[in-house]
């Protein structure tokens, strides 16, 4: 089978999510601790991958940086589904009434909002801040799951067993529940780890340009743009979140494409 | 396709109207207020007020929303409160920067996507595939304005082939300004480019699989005729959708890009703009923005029509 | 070159995809000029033996043996050499007309690229050839523009399409993989009269692949016979008929033209189900952009009567309405006309049909992969329509009622726990016919239940459905386009064309002396199966 | 539409002859002035914006006085004055053939224009309490005569202020985009966004400027202004915005790094109306929790002067009080536990955008964390700071730097954002004010500095300093910044 990106994918999303799970009970050192003196310190035995522009440990940093990360695109990705699906859901049921119309033409609407303005206009409006970078990022999921599990929905209305169970007397709202949204979970969950990764990567942007977690709060985007005017002198600063990002970015989309293959009912019957 | 036409512009209406007022309602409520940030510090109440008056801002919103959109459809954009130049003047100045750069990433991007697409289709599985695919990967990963950073710091400040950033003006000569459009635009081409390679890639391997291909075939066309003459269009269709939907994700790209180089687009613009509250100057910038994405969805369904017959005539 | 030696020469061919065996030491001949048809129910690698002439295997393919060509090799033959013979010397047509076209260009360029490909000529004068050729396979330029796109078209007019481009060079092969499969049996039948038409005209030689047996009798000089991959029997068409010497040969013949036994059942007084000028619309696209939306009526005032017990056809060709009809009668479909009674109860027109109504019929429909939720086990799947009952049965009752239904379908209790993936097609139709049968209902509705299936795997389940029609007193409603099966099976039948019922009665009165023109225009476009001398005398 | 035509051709033209210019290497007469923030428009007196005055101040506009590059208030348009013997009347003399760049002449009229324009109900002057006390300005026999309310020995000095420039009546309407003053050097182009060119004024009434174009570029991202500053795409940065780079050009012979003192008082603000911040000791505790040369190394890499109380190190009358304040995290401990907040409390600190704020509060969160003071940060934009923290006066702390030059005056304002609300103090500033003895004056601050300081009204932590990167052959530009300008009017290139 293809399992040649999932697991490399699932072993790069493993490792984040463990370091950002650990994070919780024990890091190497204190992120919150501030100690000018040591700052700028090379990898050694006792700071790994060195130390950053405040004397605090970047690995450690990078462990908390995980969890916030994380935290954002988890927390996104589910409003985006729990909002999303059943919008999408609700459209595919009602095809061609107003419901759908409505829904769907909402969705071209936020759809037509550049996600990264919803996110400046969101934190322009109630100040930055991760829960704040949350909302922005959930509501341009919406769209997305609505989209998707609409088309998806549509296609299995079209199969033969929804007649069937339709025949069985099924309402609409139970069909959608029992046989629609089972055989689009595969792709739901395929776009759950695409979305998580452009989550992160939004959340990497928005503290970037100082609108995601705020200090003392480590993350990644804020590392990076912390160390943006140390890239001469201290370039491992700018390298080493920069490279976290790629790497769990990349992790999780081996892991969807990995999953895509993996979960894939015409490929699974050949296995 | 008139009625389609017809009822895309309608939506296209809609949207835009919506847009306005999230865009109003959303901006009214954000706390700043642009008179006293002009004043700093030292300001006495009374100056303020009368600045606010000076600024219109002392009037009620409804009222401030409707001659906003009169406006708007006018070609009014009203007066920047900071700037204090007129919307459209300033909006039409940093659109040169930030519609070519646009223009310029997507062209290199579909540049580098479609043979790339192409090549990693007609070679699934072998190690040429493997590679495109790992390097598309790859470039969806990294966050753009770190390749940014990464790109200033070799080719800017290493190597000095361009410059770290600015823009000199058309007026400074066609390969002037373009040299220096050549960074931000690579920076935000590179995901652009993987996510189009991987959808050309992915698209043409569907269409590869389709029976016409095999008809084509059968006819005595080689693979690589086959592809080019039969597969390439077809595959289009989907290739178009992610080029419109990615259109808003280059925007917003262009928006952080603008500001890594500091580049005097939109993108800037609209920082600044919020930054110091010139809450005229950012509605008018995002509402620009929302149209240009309506508009591209809008182009991009017309393309349909224009390689998919199907969509065009009567049934 | 030898004068003697066949056109085409396959000897020992084996054929084996990414390791998995498709063809074993397929052998087979054809002369110039002559007719071969290649017979074999699905899975026999019938369409991989064509594949392997145009040198057209799909990635990963491995093969040995060798296959002549004109006195050529094919098998040694570089890439390019392939290309000069593909469209020029082979053609090849395929099943399906819907999507063996380009979509986006239009036919005149898709013919003319075949003609331009292998002849020296201007483009220009390609579009002048490719005219030539669509007129010749029934196109006609006045009615059929070179502009034309294939979704402009019929299925049949594609058909038509893709044999121009097969022909355009008058090929001395010309393959056709299952022509007729995916068309009406009328339209089958125009394309079966076309490709004859075109194989004596230009003295072409022609393999016909194909999984009916009455289609092959009508046009092949020749006949091979394939399964899982293997020629198990061939000969001249006649011989291979007349003796069917073979065991499968023999069995296939069977299950062809097979009848299940059936008890004549009482048929009461009173009707069971009553349509009353039933109409049911469509909502067609809007043309202009403000005029009302034009309806389509796929059931124009439809009334007919089924009644307990008896087994009622109802034919037509795609398109006529009779899934539609049968979709409305089972409350599936919106109605905007006419009363639906049922036992005496009369439906609201347009009305949700009451729980009641609906648990007096049940359905089973053609396509066994998408009748059924591929998530779920086949105990749930099968007990879906207990939901009807008012109150649904303990848990016990449940896997009693699951198992004993399992079993009078002849699948097993063990089945209960599998996916519906782990069956063949003719046992998830069993598992539907199951479904169908756990409520106990007085109707079934069977809208095209057997026409995905195989031959022989069709035999049997349709011994099946006669079998519980009378161990249930089941009434069915068995709509097809196949008129044999329907002959086999029903009591009485209906024939409907563009939302009418045409012509209605007993079925072997029908079938032996029909009344309307379409019923006999229908009857004659079927094909036949040839009267066996080994079945007479055995029998 | 035309208009855009219009200004894109001039613009055109601009820049041609800037490529000329700059393809004459031997005698470069044109420089790039790097600078953080774009003006919002370029009326000096109708905006508070710094960057306003960082380009304009003494190259477009001039006022009747002017600051040198030591602070000094200098004479410019205004030749010379006279102040009556009861400090009330001031006349001043005008420097004649003064032009404006529009081709209309200077004189008192324009004087009394101006000032009445900035005093007038109506003003939008963001510094109008400069000319609070002002009675009347006339034009007596071509001199400008200045009447006070009171005495005042300020006047000169205020009247230096980039905001009390002197502006022509017919084009006050264009100024904000197109400003018209008599200074050396001429308004040229505005690339919104990108850059503000002017140019020589071949009229200008005084020493000719050795310059013929300057170029102010707005780069607001740090890296961006090093990179910029490394490929040679600006000449100078006189407030480079990234201290932690300053080694680098200092390490590098191409550049100079230009150390000078601000009248920027870095301070740890403290809102008096919010307990327990209102409670003295709570605020002690604070500033003995606060490591100063942390932050100052932490935050600038070093640059900056640390101090005990809101005045700037360099003037003479400057009292080192730091010693009141030590890092002592211990004491801190104790004072907090006699506060009764043994458990510590929790408070707020909003920061505004400039690093020595968003840098600085980091490190000042977590060092009162480490006494058991729990700070929420908020990272906020100008205009948000300016709505919540100084208008709202809804902050626990906040960290900002007082810019203005002596403004010591503002801790007897209680309305102030911080609130800090003392009797004395503001009865000795009240008499500070119409005092006019030098070595009285000298004490008067003196003992105000000790009064804040043993209040610990705020957290004081250090002096701004301007760091600025220059071009190594580039000369003559300010060292120091007693008003926020770069003053281009003796700047040139050394071969």
């Amino acid at each position: 089978m293809k399992l040649r990106s999932l697991v490399p994918g699932a072993f790069l999303v493993l490792l984040f999510f463990s370091a950002a799970l650990v994070s919780y009970v024990w890091t190497p050192f204190d992120v919150t601790l501030i100690d000018i003196k040591s700052r700028f310190q090379s990898p050694d035995a006792t700071h790994w991958l060195g130390t950053d522009h405040f004397g605090r440990d970047l690995f450690s940093m990078l462990m908390v940086g995980a969890r916030t990360s994380i935290f954002v695109a988890i927390v996104a990705v589910g409003i985006g589904m729990l909002v999303g699906v059943p919008l999408g859901l609700a459209a595919a049921a009602n095809t061609g009434n107003l419901l759908d119309e409505v829904i769907m033409r909402t969705n071209d609407m936020v759809f037509a909002f550049p996600a990264l303005l919803i996110a400046i206009l969101i934190t322009a409006s109630y100040g930055p801040g991760a829960v704040n970078a949350i909302i922005a990022i959930g509501i341009f999921n919406i769209p997305v799951f609505a989209r998707l599990s609409r088309a998806a929905a549509l296609s299995v209305w079209k199969r033969d067993f929804v007649l069937a169970a339709r025949a069985a007397g099924k309402n609409a709202l139970r069909i959608s529940l029992e046989h629609i949204l089972p055989n689009i979970t595969n792709l739901l969950i395929v776009q759950g780890t695409i979305q998580f990764s452009l989550g992160i990567l939004a959340e990497a942007g928005l503290s970037f340009v100082g609108l995601g977690a705020q200090p003392p709060i480590p993350s990644w985007g804020r590392m990076l743009s912390d160390s943006q005017t140390l890239i001469m002198t201290e370039p491992q600063l700018a390298l080493i979140p920069g490279l976290a990002i790629v790497l769990t970015v990349l992790g999780l989309n081996l892991l969807g494409d990995g999953l895509r293959d993996w979960l894939d009912p015409r490929l699974r019957r050949e296995r | 396709m008139l009625h389609y036409i017809f009822k895309r512009t309608l939506i296209l209406l809609a949207t835009l109207i919506v847009a306005s007022l999230v865009v109003f309602v959303s901006l009214e409520i954000v706390p700043g207020d642009p008179a006293s940030y002009m004043l700093g510090l030292n300001a006495q109440e009374d100056t303020v007020a009368a600045l606010r008056a000076e600024l219109g801002l002392d009037k009620p919103k409804i009222a401030r929303y409707f001659s906003w959109v009169s406006g708007l459809v006018t070609g009014d954009f009203g007066t920047s409160y900071t700037y204090r130049t007129p919307v459209a003047d300033m909006v039409q100045d940093r659109m040169w920067v930030s519609l070519p750069l646009a223009i310029y990433a997507l062209a290199l991007s579909t540049l580098i996507a479609f043979p790339a697409g192409v090549y990693a289709a007609s070679r699934r599985g072998g190690a040429g595939d493997t590679t495109v695919m790992g390097l598309t990967q790859l470039g969806v990963a990294i966050p753009n304005f770190w390749f940014a950073m990464l790109l200033v710091l070799l080719f800017a400040i290493k190597l000095r082939w361009f410059s770290a950033g600015g823009f000199p003006g058309w007026d400074a000569g066609f390969f002037q300004a373009m040299k220096s459009l050549t960074l931000p635009a690579i920076a935000l081409a590179l995901p652009q480019a993987s996510i189009l390679t991987r959808v050309m890639r992915s698209s043409l391997l569907d269409v590869l699989n389709e029976d016409f291909m095999r008809t084509a075939r059968a006819k005595g066309l080689t693979r690589r005729q086959a592809l080019w003459k039969h597969a390439l269009r077809n595959a289009m269709i989907p290739v178009l959708t992610i080029m419109g939907l990615q259109f808003s994700f280059l925007l917003a790209g262009a928006i952080i890009i603008e500001n890594v180089f500091y580049l005097p687009g939109l993108g800037r613009l609209i920082f600044q703009s919020i930054a110091s509250r010139d809450l005229i100057v950012v509605e008018s910038v995002v509402m620009l923005l929302v149209l240009a994405v309506v508009l591209v969805t809008f182009l991009v369904d017309l393309a349909y029509a224009w390689v998919d017959p199907r969509l065009r005539g009567t049934r | 070159m030898n004068d003697n030696a066949p056109l085409l020469d396959m000897q020992n061919l084996n054929l084996s995809i990414h390791g998995t065996s498709i063809l074993e030491n397929v052998s087979l001949q054809l002369e110039a000029g002559s007719v071969l048809g290649i017979i074999g129910e699905s899975g026999s690698g019938k369409s991989m033996t064509a594949l392997s002439i145009m040198q057209l295997l799909p990635l990963g393919s491995s093969v040995t043996g060798n296959i002549r060509f004109d006195g050529q090799l094919i098998t040694d033959m570089d890439e390019s050499a392939l290309c000069d013979i593909r469209g020029n010397d082979i053609g090849m047509v395929f099943q399906e007309p819907m999507t063996a076209l380009n979509p986006v260009q239009n036919i005149g360029e898709q013919v003319a690229e075949c003609i331009a490909l292998h002849k020296s000529v201007s483009g220009k004068q390609a579009l002048v050839e490719a005219a030539a050729v669509l007129e010749k396979v029934g196109l006609p330029n006045n009615e059929f523009p070179l502009s034309r796109y294939p979704h402009q078209l019929s299925g049949g007019q594609r058909q038509r399409v893709v044999i121009a481009i097969a022909v355009a060079l008058e090929p001395k092969l010309l393959i056709a993989d299952e022509p007729t499969t995916a068309l009406d049996v009328t339209t089958q039948a125009e394309i079966l009269e076309l490709l004859k038409e075109l194989v004596s005209d230009s003295n072409m030689a022609m393999i016909l692949i194909t999984h009916d047996l009455a289609v092959v009798s009508e046009v092949a000089d020749h006949m091979v016979i394939m399964r899982n991959g293997q020629v198990l029997d061939s000969g001249p068409t006649g011989v291979v008929f007349n003796e069917l010497a073979h065991p499968y040969t023999r069995a296939l013949y069977e299950a062809s033209s097979h009848t299940p036994e059936r008890n004549t059942t009482d048929v009461t007084e009173v009707p069971l189900v009553e349509l009353d000028k039933l109409v049911c619309e469509y909502l067609m696209p809007r043309r202009s952009l403000f005029g009302p939306r034009r309806r389509f009526r796929a059931v124009n005032e439809v009334s007919m009567s089924v009644y307990a017990g008896e087994s009622v056809g109802l034919v037509g060709e795609s398109g006529c309405g009779k899934s539609t009809l049968a979709k409305a009668l089972l409350g599936l479909s919106p109605v905007q006309g006419g009363v639906i009674k049922f036992g005496g109860t009369v439906s609201k027109p347009g009305g949700v049909l009451s729980r009641q109504l609906r648990r007096e019929m049940q359905v089973v429909f053609q396509d066994p992969y998408s009748s059924f939720n591929p998530r779920h086990r086949v105990a749930r799947l099968v007990a879906e329509p207990l939901y009807l009952l008012d109150s649904p049965p303990s848990k016990e009752e449940r896997v009693r009622l699951i198992n004993s239904t399992l079993e009078s379908v002849g699948l097993s209790e063990h089945d209960a726990d599998k996916y519906i993936h782990e069956f063949s097609g003719g046992q998830r139709q069993r598992i539907a016919i199951a479904r169908a049968l756990i409520i106990k209902p007085a109707l079934i509705v069977l809208d095209e239940a057997v026409s995905a299936l195989d031959v022989s795997v069709r035999a049997q389940v349709l011994d099946l459905l006669a079998n519980l029609a009378d161990t249930h007193q089941l009434a069915y409603l068995f709509i097809s386009h196949d008129l044999s099966v329907v002959r086999s099976i029903t009591d009485r039948v209906l024939v409907m064309k563009e939302g009418q019922i045409v012509e209605r009665g007993e079925t072997e009165a029908l079938f032996s002396a029909p009344q309307h023109e379409y019923t006999k225009k229908l009857l004659a476009a079927a094909p036949q199966l040839p009267r066996s001398a080994a079945l007479s005398t055995d029998t | 539409m035309k208009t855009i035509k219009l200004s894109r051709a001039l613009f055109r033209a601009g820049m041609l002859t800037m490529l000329v210019i700059g393809s004459a290497q031997a005698a470069k007469t044109d420089v790039t002035i790097g600078m953080q923030l774009e003006p919002p428009n370029l009326d000096p007196t109708g905006g508070a914006a710094a960057a306003i005055d960082e380009v304009v101040y003494a190259n477009i506009f001039e006022g009747l006085t002017r600051f040198g590059s030591d602070g000094a208030v200098l004479p410019a348009l205004a030749k010379s004055w006279e102040i009556s013997d009861d400090g009330l009347t001031y006349t001043f003399a005008l420097q004649e053939g003064v032009k404006f760049h529009d081709g209309s002449e200077f004189n008192a009229d324009d004087v009394k224009f101006s000032i009445d324009r900035a005093m007038a109900e109506d003003s939008t002057n963001a510094q109008k309490q400069l000319f609070a006390n002002i009675d009347s300005v006339e034009n007596v026999n071509g001199a400008a005569v200045i009447t006070l309310k009171a005495s005042d020995g300020n006047l000169l000095f205020n009247l230096a202020w980039g905001d009390a420039v002197i502006v022509p009546a017919e084009a006050i309407e264009t100024l904000a985009t197109s400003p018209v003053g008599t200074g050396p050097f001429k308004f040229k182009n505005w690339v919104q966004g990108d850059q503000i060119v002017i140019e020589k004024n071949p009229d200008y009434w005084g020493e000719a400027v050795k310059l013929d174009t300057a170029t102010f570029k707005f780069i607001s991202e740090p890296t961006a202004a090093f990179a910029a500053m490394m490929a040679g795409d600006v000449d100078a940065f006189p407030v480079f915005p990234a201290p932690e780079n300053l080694a680098q050009f200092e390490a590098d012979p191409r550049f100079t790094v230009v150390l000078g003192s601000t009248e920027g008082e870095t301070i740890l603000s403290t809102n008096h109306k919010q307990p327990p911040l209102d409670n003295i000791k709570v605020r002690q505790a604070i500033a003995h929790a606060i490591d100063r040369t942390a932050i100052i190394d932490g935050a600038m890499y070093g640059y900056g002067t640390p101090i005990g109380t809101h005045f700037a190190p360099h003037n003479p009358a400057y009292v080192d009080l730091t010693a009141k304040s030590e890092y002592d995290p211990e004491k801190s401990k104790a004072l907090l536990k006699e506060a009764g907040l043994e458990d510590g409390f929790s408070t707020t600190l909003k920061l505004p955008p400039p690093a020595y704020a968003r840098r600085g509060g980091e490190i000042i969160a977590a060092q009162l964390r480490a006494v058991g003071i729990d700070v929420e940060i908020s990272n906020l934009e100008w205009a948000q700071w300016l709505e919540q923290v100084f208008k709202g006066k809804d902050f626990g702390l906040t960290i900002v730097s007082h810019t203005e030059p002596m403004d010591i005056g503002i801790y007897a304002n209680p309305e102030y954002y911080f609130q800090y609300d003392n009797a004395d103090l503001q009865a000795l500033l009240a008499s500070f004010a119409e005092e006019t003895d030098s070595e009285q004056r000298t004490s008067m601050l003196q003992q105000a500095q000790n009064i804040i300081s043993d209040d610990y009204v705020n957290g004081y932590l250090f002096q701004l300093a301007k760091t600025g990167v220059a071009s190594a052959k580039l000369k003559g530009l300010w060292e120091n910044s007693p008003t926020q300008a770069n003053d281009l009017t003796g700047v040139y290139w050394e071969d």
